[in-house]
């Protein structure tokens, strides 16, 4: 089996680092709750639809009541008065808080214990929603047994969900295990979640509840007509992250793009509304068994993938800690790193070949997601096929859990039919024929492969240390992370963030962590 | 009029038209260059046409990808395919039909023919290994198959066929530079016409490049491409030979 | 009348016409399918198409690799084709042409506009660190750079232009699906005239699906695409300022 | 460094066994010579030019003499004849052999010492040509170095040599360091050398004299323009095996295929007259200082890849002994094998990894010639583009030192301009990525590469002890190698071999035999 040298000392210390910077940020997040969290809520809780204009009915109600000041006490609150006077579902409950004349200021009223009373039946059934989604994919999981590692994942984006629900079924034909929908262009920046089906979308499909429907029923169909298990995958990540998740958990898909500092980096999301909102999505995610996949591959498009790859690691350590906080396991951390070395660069191979065995090694029971080339990628689309072939061979060489699969299209368009198959096919004959080859070989113990190990455990060590001396959030304003640098009040939606009242409430939160 | 069948590439939507083209122009890369890509992919019926690359691949010569919406569509109802038409059959009913309406051994004879030296495909038609699994003739206790492989001259074949009464002459063609396959097999077709005996022999056209069409187009019985497994070509003698009851009045009994 | 200078696809030998064609039509692998494909790459224009392959990508769905001869020419005479004229300047010229001739810092601004979250490019050329060992604009003593990132809108882009007296935006688009590179790009043309300053500012345009001509068809003054230089667009800058006599009349002195 | 366990008793044993097998075969060879091997020696004393009807001098010659029974003597016996009767060059001389009123009959005239004075000096001219097209070759080489190993060798074949020297230049600028021209189908079987610049041929070009000059010359402009070697190559081959060898000796070209069996088994040429040519062709390849191609990659065209590999290893053995027999040097030897298993077979790369470097490890000063996948490519030409990325990454991590560079469209057409500037670039990005692959990794010492290559030696093994017991020209009728069964006298040329007379005179052969 081939090996990198790794220093467990090393590593150890790195957890415990990473830990503490995770550690200063949960002092926040506890304070603190979102818009996008008092949404989730009330989502769990049943509060469905949109008002005549086509604006959901949890924006409506939430919105109202962050303009009154009111929304530190929990959305939850506010509901629980609701039921107890006299409102006869969560529904009609969240119509009162939407629409009713008079708003309830919170004060006077029903006692505490009324409250809680009328809202713990409804916390159970949010609960047992998530729990039954999780059992039913668990169950067709039994019955259909997924592929072989590294897993074959595909992203289809049509813009219009029936033609991703064909293309879904299509993609599982020619041997995909799993199929994220990539999401339209602009909706990270949308503070609501669209409703129903949808037709339309540049660059994706907008991520609806109803969409999850659809297109996990096709994956369902795909799975049962081809005897293996097909994942279904979408993004919980922008401003409605948590939302997102919530409707993940009960629509059965199996992973979810979720990262504590992709929206941040990428999206100029601000940081403590990221930090809140991936904790909340990441309690949903945690109790409904759904993998994640972390972005710090994204990190090697705007920084240099030689000279910044320890920051991949280091980052790999933070998302992890604020993983266990939020009770997700070890099996459920799909850390992202990816092939975005310049292939020209001589031993380019050599490089990435290190790198993947470095994370393989210290993640060792996390379904790391492999993710191909990207930005070296030009219009060659038979270079790029190429390209991707020996970023296949790496990931079956050293065993990556999952990999998303390089298209040789990336530099000229959203994947088509035939280069997914096409891509596929190259996958399948790549992963068999090299089968074995990771425990065939091993690699010299000074080599250049060793060497290029030992010194990105060392340089994500010293980052972690910097980062902990410093604080999460002075290092991403001084561009740690994908050499992009943002402010802790700069960003989109910081005016959804807003510190809780001493008595805030919130029972499905308060479930979910007496979990873990 | 039978209603039309239209159908379009597709790319990721019904009716996208989406494809891809790639080619070299001589001329050195340059918007001009990419112009003239764009201009070029336009004449064959692509709508916005997207050059992902253009790379000098010679001095004096671009390589280009191209992609775009392609305005074509393709009427399939139009389309007459003559498929060789016989039920497949296995090999113990190819055994058995052999046995109880032929009532002797059917003999073929293939040869790859002319300056072609592939004999890959012939052999795995006729040799006891087959192909992918599938035995080939010499394998059938009802068949007996002469193999006389490569580089063999038409006339050499017509007359080996003849001398062993041959039921099916097997013809190979690999090579396919400006078509001499096609003038190979002809001048073998033709060749027997002349002998007077075209009647009394079925004879069969194969190799990757050939199709049924194409066969029958250069009076062959019957094409058969790539991938062709020995058993199709066994159930399309036998059936053939049953047909046309070549068999009691074959070469055999003259 | 300028005399035709026809070219035609090159494989190895000059006006072959050889060019090379993928796509999926949705109809099952049969001989029926084949035919299909042969007949669309003719309607394309292409003579003795050659299907390389033929399989089943999908259900209902078949992956076709074509080869054939395309009968189409290109006209170079006929091409008329806009390219950003500026002699290549070094970085010292530069400087040197804006120290003498225009005597004051250029100001420039840039965005990557929309929903469009790109910021490689836009990056290359304006941050220090520039592109391919070429430093961006920012490392120009001459250039005074504005960087703001992704997820620009128009308004806000024209507004910080203003603000700091820009004498060139730089407008990059990276996401192309349907178009929305062009409208985005258009729209700011027009939110520019409108606000009646559409003379005293350079407009550039750039991303990987950008070129020259594409720039000025949709009111640029310039285009710019995959592999731009920061230096080349420096010089572009800077000779157009100089040439347009900017440098006196423009925004900095109202 | 990644090897594999070679028992070096079994390579000592295998090349004993080899070199009894091509002893025995030798006893043959020194007793006979061939019509080829005539034309050649008429060749190469400078009898040029074609009759009325386009019939090569050097043809009619020799055919009178043996039509007459009289080319058991050797040709250069007449030839010495008529210088010494007068004939005022070799040209005249040929001439008078060719259509000359009375046939010499070889009996009376010139004492043998006047023969072999008279013929003397046109035997060191034509060894000066060959020292003299060596030379130069050696010259350009030192002021323009080759590419590094493996060398990218590429094919043109258009038909056209004009269009070939093109081509030609267009590999060049791509990266190739290698040109052959390949020739065309029906080439091998005819009985002489065309003359002259040629334009048409179905599937390659014609070798002939001049076409070999115009293609030397625009190899050496490319050379020379792009500051690399680039090394030109032709068929050594078929019946007229021999003629070519002195052709390209002369023309300065780099290699030439040319294999010891190849003719008999692929073009169905009788093995008696293979023998005796190939012996000729090679002793002029040794002196030109040509490194040959052999060509047992193609027995696993019509064998299968796994079950047949040994008879690759046995056979390059076989092709070893002979050519030292013909004195040439390890340096010159590019033994040839390929990548030829289905890809779709598990671990079908490491079963290829073995293989190249069991070669490579039992032939270390020889410049081994690694062939690409042609079999299963079909004409899905990304796929096969992938195929051929992964044989070019053994290449490099086994140290080939000539690799044949796969083409996408093998199954479809004769190489285009574009097909070769996408394999060679290709081919550059997978040398460079794993330049130092091989260095960096090595194979488990009991594992499934390791114990594929003891396999496949002691399976070689096995064949050659059989082959020595029974003699190869039982061997081959028995489908020893390729899977293709050819009997002693059957085959093209038969007729076209000769007893040696015991005053048999060929000087230029003894010349050429006195060197080693
Ligand atoms: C193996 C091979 C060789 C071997 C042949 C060994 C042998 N004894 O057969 C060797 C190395 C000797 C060889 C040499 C040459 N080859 Co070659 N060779 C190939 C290769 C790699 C595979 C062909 C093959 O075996 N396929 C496998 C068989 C099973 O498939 P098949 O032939 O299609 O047969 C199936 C069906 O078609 C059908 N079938 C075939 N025949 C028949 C007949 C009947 C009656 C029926 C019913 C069915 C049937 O059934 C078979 C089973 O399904 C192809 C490339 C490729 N991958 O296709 C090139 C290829 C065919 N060769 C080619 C060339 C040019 C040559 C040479 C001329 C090159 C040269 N100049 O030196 C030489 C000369 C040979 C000659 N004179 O013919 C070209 C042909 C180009 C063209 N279309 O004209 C090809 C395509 C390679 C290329 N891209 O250049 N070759
Ligand atoms: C890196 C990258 C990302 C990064 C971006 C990080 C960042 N901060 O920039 C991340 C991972 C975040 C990302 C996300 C997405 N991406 Co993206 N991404 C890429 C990728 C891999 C490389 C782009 C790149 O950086 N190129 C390198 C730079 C240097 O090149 P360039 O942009 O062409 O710039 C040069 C020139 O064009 C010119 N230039 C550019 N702009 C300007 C402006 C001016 C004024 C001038 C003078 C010159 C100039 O100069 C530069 C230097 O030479 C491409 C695929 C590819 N290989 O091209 C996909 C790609 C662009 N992305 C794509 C998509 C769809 C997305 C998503 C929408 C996917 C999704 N649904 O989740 C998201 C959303 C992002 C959004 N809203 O925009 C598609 C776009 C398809 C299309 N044509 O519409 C591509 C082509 C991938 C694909 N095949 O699907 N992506
Ligand atoms: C964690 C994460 N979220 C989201 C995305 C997609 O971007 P967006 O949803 O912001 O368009 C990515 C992209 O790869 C990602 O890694
Ligand atoms: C040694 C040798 N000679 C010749 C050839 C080419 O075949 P021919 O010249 O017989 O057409 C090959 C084919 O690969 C070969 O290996």
């Amino acid at each position: 089996m081939a090996t990198v040298p790794v220093d467990v000392q090393k590593v150890a210390r790195c957890r415990e680092l990473a830990n503490a910077i995770a550690a200063d940020v949960q002092q926040f997040i506890d304070a603190h709750t979102t818009v996008g969290v008092e949404r989730t809520i009330l989502r769990a809780y049943g509060a469905e639809g949109v008002s005549d204009e086509g604006v959901p009915i949890v924006n409506l109600v939430v919105d109202r009541y962050k303009e009154a000041g009111l929304l530190d006490r929990g959305i939850a609150y506010f509901l629980a008065r609701a039921l107890v006077r006299g409102a006869r579902s969560v529904k009609e409950a969240a119509e009162e808080l939407a629409y009713g004349a008079v708003m309830d200021d919170g004060t006077g009223g029903p006692t505490e214990l009324e409250a809680n009373a009328a809202i713990a039946p409804a916390t159970a059934v949010a609960l047992a929603r998530i729990d039954h989604a999780r059992d039913r994919r668990r169950a067709l999981k039994l019955a259909h047994a997924p592929g072989d590692a590294p897993l074959k994942y595909v992203i289809v984006a049509t813009g219009n969900i029936h033609d991703d629900a064909l293309q879904s079924k299509a993609a599982a034909f020619a041997g995909a295990d799993i199929v994220a929908v990539i999401r339209a262009t602009a909706q990270s920046l949308l503070d609501y979640v669209p409703e129903g089906a949808t037709t339309e979308g540049f660059g994706g499909t907008f991520a609806t509840q109803e969409n999850f429907r659809i297109i996990r029923a096709a994956t369902n169909e795909a799975t049962r007509s081809g005897g293996r298990y097909i994942h279904q995958t979408n993004y919980s990540s922008g401003l409605c992250m948590a939302e997102i998740a919530w409707m993940a958990a009960v629509e059965g898909l199996d992973m979810l793009l979720n990262d504590a500092m992709y929206g941040i980096l990428f999206r100029d999301i601000n940081m403590c509304r990221t930090f809140v909102d991936q904790y909340v999505s990441r309690r949903l995610i945690a109790r409904a068994g759904i993998v994640i996949n972390t972005g710090e591959d994204n990190y090697l498009t705007t920084a240099d993938a030689v000279d910044k790859a320890h920051t991949v690691l280091s980052s790999q350590f933070i998302n992890e800690a604020f993983a266990f906080r939020a009770g997700l396991r070890e099996e459920q951390l799909g850390l992202g790193h990816a092939y975005e070395i310049d292939p020209w660069i001589e031993d380019s191979f050599l490089l990435e070949l290190s790198q993947a065995q470095l994370v393989r090694q210290i993640f060792p029971n996390h379904p790391i997601k492999w993710m191909p080339p990207t930005k070296h990628k030009t219009g060659d689309i038979f270079f790029a096929h190429v390209h991707d072939a020996m970023f296949n061979l790496v990931g079956v060489a050293t065993n990556q859990s999952i990999e998303l699969l390089g298209m040789f299209s990336e530099a000229v368009h959203n994947p088509m039919l035939m280069d997914r198959y096409l891509s596929l096919k190259a996958a399948r004959y790549v992963h068999s024929a090299c089968k074995n080859l990771g425990d065939e070989i091993t690699f010299r113990s000074d080599g250049r492969i060793a060497r290029r190990a030992v010194q990105v455990l060392d340089e994500a060590l010293e980052q972690l240390e910097e980062v902990a001396r410093d604080g999460i959030w002075d290092a991403i304003s001084r561009g740690a992370f994908a050499d992009v640098k943002r402010t802790r009040n700069g960003g989109k939606g910081y005016n959804g963030v807003v510190k809780k009242h001493a008595q805030y409430v919130n029972p499905l939160l308060d479930a979910l962590e007496a979990q873990s | 009029m039978i209603p039309k069948e239209l159908i379009r590439a597709y790319g990721d939507r019904h009716n996208d038209g989406m494809v891809q083209m790639s080619f070299v122009l001589p001329i050195v890369p340059s918007a001009r260059a990419r112009e003239a890509a764009k201009i070029f992919a336009m004449e064959h019926g692509l709508a916005d046409p997207l050059v992902a690359t253009m790379e000098a691949c010679a001095e004096g010569y671009t390589f280009f990808v191209v992609y775009g919406r392609s305005k074509h569509a393709v009427d399939l109802a139009a389309i007459e395919v003559p498929e060789v038409s016989t039920r497949a059959l296995s090999r113990d009913e190819i055994e058995a039909i052999i046995k109880s309406d032929i009532g002797r051994k059917v003999v073929v004879v293939g040869a790859c023919t002319g300056a072609d030296a592939h004999t890959v495909g012939i052999d795995a038609i006729l040799n006891y290994k087959g192909y992918g699994g599938d035995k080939g003739l010499e394998s059938y206790k009802g068949f007996e198959a002469f193999n006389m492989g490569a580089q063999v001259e038409n006339d050499q074949l017509a007359a080996r066929a003849r001398a062993v009464g041959a039921d099916a002459i097997l013809v190979s063609q690999v090579i396919t530079q400006r078509d001499c396959h096609k003038e190979n097999g002809k001048a073998l077709v033709e060749l027997i016409k002349s002998q007077g005996w075209r009647d009394e022999v079925l004879l069969l056209f194969g190799g990757p490049r050939i199709d049924h069409k194409l066969a029958l187009d250069l009076g062959f019985d019957a094409g058969f491409g790539p991938g062709t497994k020995p058993s199709e070509v066994a159930a399309f003698v036998v059936e053939r030979l049953r047909e046309k009851s070549l068999v009691r009045g074959g070469l055999r009994s003259e």
